[in-house]
């Protein structure tokens, strides 16, 4: 995109919804909230990377998985090993049998770091394995089911099924692990105290610029013929692949990048809370994931981050207020999405509040229409019918 | 038969021996033809008869228990569906599958042959070539005019043309189309068969088709099947005239 | 968002239920009356802690929703009935006892999210909470960097000792060391079998259990086995325990597993009232009876420090008082007491020190006595763990324990036991 | 590891394993039973299938109570009514269920998994709120109690064989009902071929409820009859999911054989890993291999192979 396109998107329609997101995380949130209500926000953010991930694999691909929570778990294991072994330095660790090794590891009997800790210690290495690690198991499972035409419910199942068996191992494996605990007492980032509420503040902020990243990746696949092809794929597999594609590159490709995102945005959890346990990866986790996915509208990129953010704080709201009625307005939530409003908030948004927008603002019926041949340096001509429209006036502090 | 003493490497494509059953029952078996280049074939045949499992076959669909398919020379039996698409075989399915969330231009374009891996697809550009290839196979499929209507509002004709155009702009060397008319109207059948006789100007034309009269119009030969199997081939009058293909069509 | 403090005096004392409904029940003459005597609060609270000149705001953070709610009702009905008692005799320091309750909803995230809340918005002077040691690791970072005061009330395995908490339970020694020396001497038992659910309790338990037992001259453990949390299928295990006869089972199976577990151990045809072999528990107490039923652990011995039919004065008013409260259907187990232990301990040591802060508090832990505790006399050690009696009880069928056995010394809490790591 | 033991007895130990596999084998098979028959035949996912087993649960608990309050003499018995009751219910409630929520979302498959979810949450709190939230003891008469000694160490649990007896029969019925009755006949032509049912003049919207009926009555009955062995709670029902779900991908959609099977082979493994390592690492074992094979194998292993 050069210089006049770009200046050209941000007024766009599209651009102003990525805008006031903008504007809402960064500008109005951290003048509202305190910092600890702020960090609240920041942690739902973190599920956002997941529910964007849904909306590339489940909405636009038709690949429901319900063990995305495995490859947060694993983004945020990675991060909290690393920050584990800058805690448990050998001063720090000094009353333990063997000094320098995370604490859980010498209640279990452990006298050395075992091997895959070791390269941990490296931070550049850690940042690779948040992102490295999810995909590369995302692309064994993709491989090994998406070759073999395993799809739909049974990939769903399966994903399942994946979960259980990594919770299980983990909570089992404490030596190793931290079992059921998980990895506690995270203080330093390269000596940075990540506990003080300026610290939390910088990684809220540092959340919200990966998150946009990850938006505007997500929005680069949707808009090129990669987004179309995952489409069509959706609808007609068969056509697609007799059109000359390897359907299941594009599935692993889908699969792999929605791991990547929940890795960052699990490393961003860790960072964040200060901890990271089982409990993320196992499967209830995993379905809530899809829920804010959903209620955002499974088909928009942005909606999935307001999905999460107004679930997660409906859920504060409700749970310190009404503790017994959650779980029956979250089960409400799921049935009434998938009856009545299977495009989420971003589906309500497009038949209720945009006509009154184009009322309102007079926008040019025209300009989305396509450009004849002549415009052929034009690329925008048929994406920006494909740009979702997105909910932009509503703030999760409405609870 | 003069094509029995043949090479099968003259031929486009050369079937031997094909058979594929399923769970016992033998959809087709021991089936061999071949097609020179710029043919127009078409296979009949009553129902269940495997002609399209034949086509299944050929584009990788269905996978065959034993036999060859030679196409330009090429072992198809051990590609992969994507990789028979690049060597030239395009495949148009019995009902129309078309992308109707996605434009005529979107949907010819998806299907352009270009960026068809996951990173070319990422860096895919719509070029004027791509623009250019994709009016004029809408104009060969009597589309210009509906080039930026949505798929999902085309005539259920239309949508046969559109998903014969986008075999088109793959420029395949094959292309095997199943029951092309069918459901359509008797001034869009033929509308079709000017199509067919335009495509066949730079392709070879494998047919399956139950509409005798639409037979006749464009078929250079016909081969008919029967239980899997080839029972005769030829021209259209002669396999008329073929007592056998009299006794399985009106014997029962 | 609204804060949702409540005050729980003498008036308050229908089911725990009402108090979800936020019903303030400020017994307000009583709270006039004793304030009379009060000191001044700049001088009780330098710490900008929720100390009012009539009022001192503590935390309850337990899960009352979630898988956890199960267990951990009946330690927030034992700290409001506490805290309702300590109003009723004045409150603290001439101050009544209010209470912002949080629901950690099982998920330890939200009760590191809710310990922030409690501590950073709400400023409670005391935090009586956390049941698993998942929720206990989850908050301790949290209250170590707010510098608050948890009371955490569940038996557990140790390994911790926070300046920031005050552990009401046991911790694993002293609830293994002496059931497994009354086995091996009054039952004469040789070996052992340790069964546990899946992760870190059962497991570090079981660990300081093998080396007791290997330590003891001729004793030996038999088998060892974990199964996931949740598993409801012991036929294999059972089988096992057949083959290796063991003289005692030693049992630290938890939730769901618990029920089915006893049931096809009874079904299987052991009767534990035989005591051939043993079964020795440290998980099941009169709460998880309810759920398995009586018949079915007719006859297990459970190792604990409280049981609801202790026979001393201070315990029947307890459960007197507790039934009253709750209805006379309840059942109470050995964390309900400890968690009944907390806002009392809290209450004691504010008042040695004369003030509420924190840092004031600490200083006083070593020694606290606590006369009136239901299981009986308690001591806090330096190490913030109790000084209390290892008991035995067996269970009937009743669901209720007869106590068989009870230390002659209160047994010393010892987090990290030299020689068991 | 038999070190030490008589012949007689490691023949004993073999018996009792035998007996716990095929005991863990039956308890699988009721599991999957119900919801086999709703995936298999309507392709449906029903993720609040261990609430309806819970459901099954709580009604043998109310009708114990009841028994012991009103008609303590009959108590014996009570539990052959409770599993009628059992059954009852939650075909009610499937029925109605289906009514006002999956027949809606019958070409969504993915959606009714995720509808059924919600469904499973409103469903546990709702427990949760009626019955609290601890776990609640279902009495047995004293006759479900103990156990046959068939030799001193061979001992067959009662409730046990109670269970497989359930199992056995309801299997059986189902064999019956799906391949040698009417509605069988119109249940597999819905599946087949719904357009062509309807045209002969099969009700499909009525078979499809009560199908979805029936599956959840089975589930109330397998809720029931684990009374028995298990633990009924109001998040009891999650405990089932993934190995009620993988049993039946596993077996292959639409074959009550193949979920027999898949039933007895996952049944097998795990007992038998079971007793041979601990617990946890035999339950990831299997699970993998499941995986494993469900990878190389997609269909499951009892699928027809049909021209797609």
């Amino acid at each position: 995109m050069n210089n006049s396109a770009l200046s050209k998107w941000f007024v766009s329609r599209e651009g102003v919804y990525y805008l006031l997101l903008a504007l809402l995380l960064v500008v109005i949130l951290p003048l509202v909230l305190d910092p600890f209500r702020l960090n609240m926000v920041g942690k739902y953010l973190t599920y956002a990377f997941v529910a964007l991930g849904l909306v590339m694999c489940w909405g636009k691909a038709g690949i429901l998985s319900l063990g995305q929570g495995v490859f947060f778990g694993l983004g945020g294991y990675c991060m909290a090993m690393f920050l584990k072994l800058e805690a448990s330095s050998p001063e720090n660790t000094a009353i333990q049998s063997t000094p320098g090794i995370p604490d859980f590891m010498d209640w279990n009997q452990l006298t050395e770091l075992p091997w895959f800790w070791e390269p941990f210690h490296s931070f550049s290495f850690t940042l690779l394995a948040v992102i490295g690690v999810p995909v590369l198991l995302a692309f064994i499972i993709g491989f090994a089911m998406f070759t073999r035409r395993v799809g739909g419910v049974y990939f769903a199942i399966i994903t399942q099924a994946i979960a259980a068996i990594l919770t299980i191992l983990i909570i089992g494996q404490q030596g190793f692990t931290g079992g059921i605990n998980g990895i506690t007492d995270l203080q330093t980032l390269n000596g940075w105290d990540i506990r003080t509420d300026e610290a939390r503040t910088t990684l809220y902020f540092i959340c919200v610029g990966m998150l946009f990243l990850c938006l505007f990746v997500a929005r680069l696949v949707q808009n090129r013929k990669l987004g179309r092809i995952l489409m069509a794929m959706n609808a007609q597999e068969n056509r697609v692949r007799f059109s000359g594609y390897d359907v299941a590159a594009f599935k692993i490709f889908v699969f792999c990048l929605a791991a990547a995102f929940a890795g960052v945005g699990g490393a961003m959890f860790t960072l964040l809370v200060g901890f990271m346990s089982p409990s993320f990866i196992g499967i209830v986790a995993s379905i809530e994931m899809v829920i804010f996915c959903a209620l955002g509208g499974r088909l928009s990129i942005l909606g999935a981050v307001y999905g999460a953010l107004i679930v997660n704080a409906a859920k504060s709201g409700f749970s310190e207020s009404f503790p017994e009625l959650w779980p029956f307005a979250m089960g409400a939530l799921f049935i009434g999405v998938v009856l009545a409003f299977p495009d989420g908030l971003a589906g309500l948004y497009r038949s209720y509040v945009m006509p009154l927008e184009d009322r309102l603002f007079r926008r040019d019926k025209d300009k989305g229409a396509p450009v004849a041949g002549t415009a052929a340096s034009k690329p925008a001509a048929a994406n920006e019918n494909d740009d979702e429209p997105v909910i932009d006036n509503y703030s999760p502090e409405k609870s | 038969m003069n094509a029995a003493k043949r090479k099968s490497g003259d031929f486009l494509l050369a079937v031997e021996g094909l058979t594929v059953s399923f769970d016992g029952f033998k959809a087709v078996d021991d089936l061999s033809f071949y097609l020179d280049p710029k043919e127009i074939r078409v296979i009949i045949g009553p129902n269940g008869a495997g002609k399209t499992t034949v086509l299944d076959l050929i584009c990788g669909k269905t996978k065959a228990s034993s036999g060859s398919i030679k196409f330009a020379g090429k072992e198809l039996t051990r590609l992969k569906e994507h990789q028979i698409v690049h060597s030239g075989v395009g495949r148009k399915f019995q009902t129309p599958s078309v992308f109707e969330d996605l434009t005529v231009f979107e949907n010819l374009e998806v299907s352009y042959p270009q960026g068809h891996s996951v990173m070319g697809a990422l860096a895919f550009k719509r070029d004027r070539a791509v623009i250019e290839a994709v009016e004029e196979v809408a104009e060969t499929i009597f589309l210009t005019d509906a080039l930026y209507e949505p798929a999902a509002s085309l005539s259920h004709g239309q949508k046969q043309w559109l998903e014969i155009g986008m075999l088109l702009i793959q420029k395949p060397d094959l292309l095997m189309l199943d029951e092309p008319v069918a459901g359509m109207s008797v001034a869009e059948r033929k509308k079709t068969a000017e199509l067919l006789r335009v495509i066949t100007r730079d392709h070879t034309v494998l047919v399956v088709e139950h509409d005798m009269q639409f037979v006749g119009d464009i078929a250079d030969r016909v081969t008919v099947m029967h239980q899997g199997r080839v029972l005769s081939e030829g021209s259209i009058e002669k396999v008329k005239a073929d007592p056998k293909v009299i006794e399985v069509y009106l014997g029962h | 968002m609204k804060m949702n403090k409540q005050s729980t005096t003498g008036g308050t004392t229908g089911r725990w239920g009402l108090g979800r409904f936020k019903l303030l029940a400020a017994s307000l003459v009583l709270a006039a009356t004793a304030n009379a005597a009060a000191p001044p609060t700049e001088e009780v609270n330098t710490t900008g802690l929720a100390v009012t000149d009539d009022t001192v705001t503590v935390g309850i953070l337990h899960s009352i929703t979630g898988t956890m709610a199960i267990s951990e009702i009946g330690s927030v009905q034992a700290e409001k009935l506490a805290i309702s008692q300590i109003n009723e005799a004045g409150g603290v320091l001439g101050r009544q006892v209010e209470y912002v309750q949080e629901d950690g909803a099982s998920d330890w995230p939200t009760f590191a999210e809710k310990a922030r809340k409690l501590l950073r918005q709400d400023n409670v002077a005391a935090i009586f909470g956390a049941w698993t040691s998942a929720s206990r690791k989850a908050v301790l970072p949290v209250i170590e960097q707010y510098n608050g005061m948890l009371y955490y009330p569940t038996f557990y395995e140790g390994l911790e000792q926070s300046p920031n908490v005050v552990y009401t339970g046991q911790e694993a020694t002293q609830q293994i060391l002496a059931s497994l020396n009354w086995a091996a001497e009054e039952k004469g038992a040789k070996t052992f079998y340790l069964l546990g659910s899946d992760y870190i309790w059962p497991r570090t338990s079981n660990k300081i259990a093998r080396k007791h037992i290997e330590d003891m001259r001729g004793l030996k453990v038999v088998g060892e086995e974990y199964y996931p949390l949740g598993h409801t299928q012991f036929n294999s295990v059972i089988n096992k325990i057949k083959l290796r006869k063991p003289d005692v089972i030693f049992a630290s199976v938890v939730g769901g597993s618990n029920v089915a577990f006893y049931k096809q151990m009874k079904a299987a045809g052991f009767d534990f009232t035989e005591e051939d072999p043993l079964l020795l528990t440290i998980s099941v107490t009169e709460d998880e009876i309810r759920g398995i039923g009586g018949e079915n652990v007719e006859g297990i011995y459970a190792s604990m420090k409280y049981f609801q039919s202790l026979d001393n004065p201070n315990n029947e008013e307890f459960v007197a008082a507790f039934k009253e409260a709750y209805g006379d259907d309840m059942v109470i187990g050995d964390v309900t007491q400890a968690a009944y232990l907390g806002p009392w301990l809290w209450k004691a040591a504010v008042e040695k020190a004369g003030s509420f802060d924190i840092d004031k508090i600490r200083e006083e832990f070593a020694g606290i006595e606590f006369n009136k505790a239901p299981e009986g006399y308690v001591r806090i050690h330096e190490n913030h763990h109790l000084w209390s009696k290892t008991r035995i009880g067996q269970a009937q069928s009743d669901g209720q324990y007869k106590v068989v056995y009870e230390t002659e010394e209160l047994m010393e809490p010892d987090p990290f036991p030299e020689g068991y790591q | 590891m038999f070190d030490g033991y008589t012949t007689s007895e490691v023949m004993s130990i073999f018996a009792m394993q035998g007996f716990a596999g095929l005991s863990l084998f039956s308890v699988f098979v009721l599991m999957a039973l119900g919801l086999a028959i709703i995936f298999g035949q309507m392709g449906v996912i029903n993720m609040a299938h261990g609430e309806f087993m819970i459901l099954g649960a709580y009604t043998t608990y109310l009708t114990s109570g009841f028994f012991q309050s009103y008609l303590p003499s009959l108590f014996g018995g009570y539990f052959f009514i409770a599993m009628i009751l059992a059954f009852l219910v939650c075909a009610a409630l499937g029925a109605l269920v289906e009514w006002l929520m999956i027949r809606r979302l019958y070409h969504r498959p993915l959606d009714t998994l995720l509808a059924t979810w919600g469904l499973s949450l409103i469903m546990q709190q709702a427990y949760r709120s009626i019955f609290g939230a601890r776990e609640v003891g279902v009495e047995l008469p004293e006759w479900m109690l103990g156990a046959f000694n068939v030799t001193d160490l061979v001992q067959l649990p009662i409730n046990g064989l109670f269970v497989m007896i359930i199992a056995l029969l309801i299997a059986g019925g189902l064999y019956l009902l799906m391949y040698r009755s009417g509605y069988g006949t119109k249940v597999r032509a819905v599946v087949q071929n719904r357009p062509m049912a309807e045209a002969v003049g099969i009700n499909s919207a009525g078979i499809d409820r009560a199908t979805f009926a029936l599956g959840c009555g089975i589930a109330g009955v397998a809720g029931a009859a684990f009374t028995m062995i298990g633990s009924t709670g109001p998040s009891s029902g999650q405990a089932y999911i993934v190995d009620t779900f993988l049993i039946v991908v596993f077996g292959g959609a639409q074959s009550l054989i193949g979920t027999i099977v898949s039933a007895f082979g996952i049944s097998q493994a795990q007992s038998t890993m079971e007793f041979f390592m601990g617990g946890s690492m035999a339950k990831v074992l299997t699970l993998l291999v499941v995986v494993g094979i469900l990878m190389l194998r997609p269909e499951g292993l009892m699928a027809l192979k049909v021209r797609r």
